[in-house]
């Protein structure tokens, strides 16, 4: 999926939190966000994700306006992570669920991503009561099962321990592959944004300052 | 002082004699009211989320309106939905007027917007978040509504809890479209006002304990489907 | 559901008649003594709507209710007048009573003990408070002929109007020390309760009429006008006035009510 | 039907009439039910909050009796106000019977358990949380109260609204302590009780009208204290 | 402030989260606490701040049991910032003013930390309105403000840009030699835990797995 931004400008208030004149994601790949705290990375991203529509400018995404039926193709993995009060196991299949897909299709994939990511062990804890890094870990996993068109990620691996850091950039980068995923990531370890990107962009006072291909 | 120590008595003497009566009064008055509660409920819930995370005009105006239909007295919606049902009226040929059915019609009518406003009000504080996180799950409309209230479970228990106490106490209303008829319609409010206005005033407490401890029946279920640590 | 069955346990299977009636009736346990005879002889259920005068009447009017018992007999008759009830029975009568304080403070019982146009006189000179139901029931229709008989307009801090049915009412002069009127059945009822005694009693004006109405049938198709006409037939019967005339020597030493049908 | 019709009718004559009783009535009603609002809440947001955060056994049992409490009738609360305020009273000396004060405290309690019971559920789901918060900043016991209360602030809104909801609705309470004594303890509710028992069916319908016009004006003013984007 | 552990036994239901035999954290340097996600490290220094007390086993503050006075000594800033209902200012400012210390007093130390740490053009805003990274650094700014003799902090800086986090570094350093305040931090950042801390403590699966002086 790739998404062209024009003369998007955002505000809180009389605040002007973004202003971009022109940004392509290009389809495919690994886009990574870098910037200052209070740079609007966050603001971006969820004006992507189409959970925030009060802005001006336009955004397409593989040439069209976002509409309704985008919800199903795309997803945010949130800074704050957000679990459902039920056990990981049902949070994580929740999507799937909703999906209709079958039951057994469900538990399969389910108990698969979990495995990857290092959480089953936790399937049958009470989402709201696990450490940050495993909450994290969820709302990654909760995510990647959609197989969606475009992933989102605001800081998916600030808690998350080395070990399991290396494992989640694997997957993201297999899916980005596997399933021609467009991932856009925003990350403060520079050194996370080029061990995962093809293209970084820094955004600084609601304005791209510098978008470059890598190396 | 000695009716309230009489009216204790009464209470727990009342139970254990098995007054057949009683008994069917206090059927009546549970039926009549879990019912209102239930189908005030159903429809307050998804309705009350429904409106709680749009966003319209004058959204404002709205709440300020539906909690002043908290306040409205029984009394009146009694007077209503007796009019409605009476016998010339437009509901008349059903002769729904002093039976149980038209009680609960009243009580649902009654309670309904409370049980909007609680919920409601609920939804526009927690629910935008909620909605947000569905959304990027996938979720559709009527999924978003489901997250929500499963969501809010806790939070909306209270609110049950809030609708029934309102139901089982008021008098008002069930008084006027039942008539507080001797083995049809009465219950037990309508039995503690007539008890109050025949100067049965232990009779009236002891009512009002045996009310208060059906009260904590039905909240001990509700609560159980809504454990805590 | 059980809740419809609960509605549909009718005792008798004749069908069931809707008794508009004032609360001084039920509230005096009248009904429940002699209602059972009338199930049990003619398999009808009454169903009895106890309310104020007012609302008893308007019921009729609405054709809410197939049957009236109320005492207020020049709305009655009105009410029959103007073609919403058929017919006036006379059925029975209790009296009115004016209580008060023990002590009396305005005198009415040594002045004026079965003259309560005196009374009332006296109460309005020395403007001792005189709590009235003020809520246009029978008996507050009573009250203000009397007043109008006295020549006075009451009116001022001392005369209340309590807006309530007759038991809050007692319970209000009782509280404050007043007088009031009131039916002998309610205020025997609540005696034990109340700091309040019969002062002025047994003076013609005093005189409580029922009277039962069947309602006009034509109102719409639902009053059961059989089934009125049946309970009107056996409420006047001479078994059931003698039942009547019974009604409380057992309790209180004396009937509450006086039967006084006139074929 | 005619008497909805002219009920309304009749409401807006009515409020334009200038009418110096009803005004007074308007004005007696608000007194009331807005003190004893102002009361209970005062006194259970605290109590609600403390209990709501802390730990004791038997929480559980303690929970569901006060929510049982929040269902008592309010003619039993007036009957049990009655008695103790009645000349025979053990309060009898202080002539509170059938006074606004007499109204003012059987209203107060019979919505005390209301507005302790829905603190108590908040501050039981919420509290916690922000008592830690707290706790690492240094607050004390009551600094924590306060604290939880502001957190709280925009839920505790709904918690008022529904308090007076109720306060105001109710009849049974009022009727039997303030004794509907024109020009003294008349009410918006015992004015409708009184005119729907006269089968003044169109003037209950009128008041009804107006007391929700008085309860939108007192809501949109609680509301503007709970501003919203 | 030093504090001992000794025979620390921590569970949630059955499972066991903490069991640690002997620890000590030794009084006005800076400990750090690394170990992966899940291993029990917030759980821990909950339980230091007296915000857990079921758990078996002992823990003495300078010798003594904790007591309820000592909530005015230690702070906690939390893995998941939590911040008041009300703007910066008031929010920073608010453990100064339960502690009646003089308006002036408040003002001049509250703006001082909000410059100090670079958030002072925030001061007037939500603090429920603010980016992941700001929100940390509010919190932070709440923590140290009252110079307590003891901070906790629970990856104080997982979502702080780079540049932020030299200056939050040095904060707390200046804090730990100027006030003598003691010290303990979770991270992830081995390099910050090696920059920052004297001590580093290793937790694994409730344990503590290694204990080194630092170099
Ligand atoms: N509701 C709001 N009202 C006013 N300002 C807001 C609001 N929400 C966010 N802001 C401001 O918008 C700016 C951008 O916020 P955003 O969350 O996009 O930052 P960010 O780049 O994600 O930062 P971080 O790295 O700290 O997460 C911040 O300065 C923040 O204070
Ligand atoms: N209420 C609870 N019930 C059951 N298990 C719990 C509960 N709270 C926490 N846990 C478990 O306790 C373990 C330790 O949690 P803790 O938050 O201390 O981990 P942590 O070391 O801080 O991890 P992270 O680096 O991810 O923050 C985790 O596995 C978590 O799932
Ligand atoms: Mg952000
Ligand atoms: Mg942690």
């Amino acid at each position: 999926m790739d998404i062209e931004i024009k003369n998007l400008k955002k505000y809180f208030g009389t605040k002007m939190i973004l202003d971009i004149e022109e940004l392509k994601f290009k389809k495919n790949i690994i886009t990574g966000i870098i910037g200052p705290n209070g740079a609007g990375k966050s603001t971006l991203i969820n004006i992507l994700a189409g959970l925030d529509k009060e802005y001006q400018g336009s955004i397409t995404y593989n040439k069209e306006k976002f509409n309704d039926s985008m919800y199903l193709d795309i997803t945010l993995v949130f800074q704050k992570p957000y679990l459902l009060n039920r056990k990981v196991y049902e949070d994580v299949a929740y999507p799937l669920k909703i999906r209709k897909l079958k039951k057994s299709v469900v538990k399969e994939k389910t108990n698969e991503i979990l495995k990857e990511l290092g959480i089953y062990h936790l399937r049958d804890q009470k989402s709201t009561q696990l450490s940050g890094g495993e909450a994290q870990k969820v709302s990654l996993a909760r995510a990647v099962i959609i197989e969606p068109e475009l992933i989102l990620l605001d800081e998916p691996t600030s808690s998350i321990d080395e070990d399991s850091i290396s494992t989640l950039e694997r997957v993201l980068k297999e899916y980005n592959k596997e399933y021609n995923t467009t991932i856009i990531i925003i990350t403060h370890d520079i050194e996370q944004a080029y061990r995962l990107c093809d293209e970084i962009i820094f955004l600084k006072n609601g304005r791209v300052e510098d978008k470059d291909g890598l190396f | 002082m000695d009716y309230i120590l009489q009216g204790l008595k009464e209470g727990i003497l009342l139970l254990f004699k098995l007054d057949k009566e009683l008994y069917r009064i206090i059927f009546l008055s549970v039926a009549v009211s879990s019912t209102a509660t239930a189908l005030s409920s159903f429809l307050a819930i998804p309705i009350g989320v429904y409106l709680g995370i749009k966003r319209f005009r004058l959204k404002g105006l709205f709440s300020r309106i539906l909690y002043t239909f908290m306040s409205i007295p029984s009394v009146v919606v009694g007077l209503l939905v007796a009019i409605s049902l009476s016998r010339r009226g437009p509901l008349g040929s059903l002769q729904l007027l002093y039976t149980p059915t038209a009680m609960i019609i009243a009580q649902t009518i009654l309670v309904f917007p409370l049980a909007l406003g609680l919920v409601y009000n609920l939804s526009k504080n927690r629910g935008k978040e909620i909605e947000k996180i569905g959304l990027t799950l996938g979720a559709r409309r009527f999924d978003v509504i489901i997250l929500i209230v499963r969501e809010l479970k806790i939070y909306l228990f209270i609110n049950v809890i809030t609708v029934f106490s309102r139901a089982i106490s008021e008098v008002g209303a069930v008084m006027i479209v039942g008539g507080n008829i001797k083995g049809h319609t009465r219950v037990i409010t309508t039995s503690i006002a007539m008890f109050n206005s025949m100067g049965s005033y232990s009779r009236a407490i002891a009512l009002g304990l045996v009310l208060l401890l059906i009260s904590f029946l039905i909240n001990s279920i509700i609560y159980s489907y809504n454990k805590e640590d | 559901s059980s809740v419809q069955n609960a509605q549909d346990t009718s005792v008798g299977d004749n069908g069931s008649i809707i008794l508009a009636t004032t609360t001084s009736t039920r509230d005096s346990g009248l009904l429940d003594y002699i209602l059972p005879d009338f199930e049990e002889k003619t398999g009808i259920e009454v169903k009895v709507v106890a309310v104020g005068t007012g609302a008893a009447l308007q019921k009729g009017r609405d054709g809410d209710a197939d049957v009236l018992l109320v005492h207020a007999k020049p709305s009655e008759e009105q009410f029959v007048e103007e073609g919403h009830g058929l017919k006036r029975y006379d059925v029975m009568y209790n009296d009115f009573v004016i209580v008060g304080p023990k002590e009396d403070s305005a005198n009415i019982h040594a002045e004026a003990a079965n003259d309560v146009v005196k009374g009332f006189q006296t109460i309005a000179e020395s403007e001792s408070t005189f709590v009235s139901r003020g809520d246009d029931s029978g008996t507050h229709k009573k009250e203000k002929s009397i007043w109008e008989n006295a020549g006075i307009q009451p009116e001022g801090s001392w005369y209340l109007s309590s807006g309530s049915g007759m038991g809050d009412t007692l319970k209000i002069a009782d509280e404050k020390q007043a007088y009031t009127m009131t039916d002998r059945a309610t205020y025997l009822n609540l005696k034990d309760k109340l700091n309040l005694d019969i002062l002025v009693e047994k003076d013609e004006m005093l005189f409580n009429q029922y009277g039962v109405i069947p309602v006009n049938p034509d109102k719409n198709e639902n009053i059961n006008n059989g089934g009125a006409q049946e309970f009107i037939d056996w409420l006047l019967s001479e078994d059931i006035q003698k039942m009547i005339g019974e009604y409380g020597k057992d309790k209180f030493g004396m009937p509450l009510f006086t039967p006084n049908y006139n074929k």
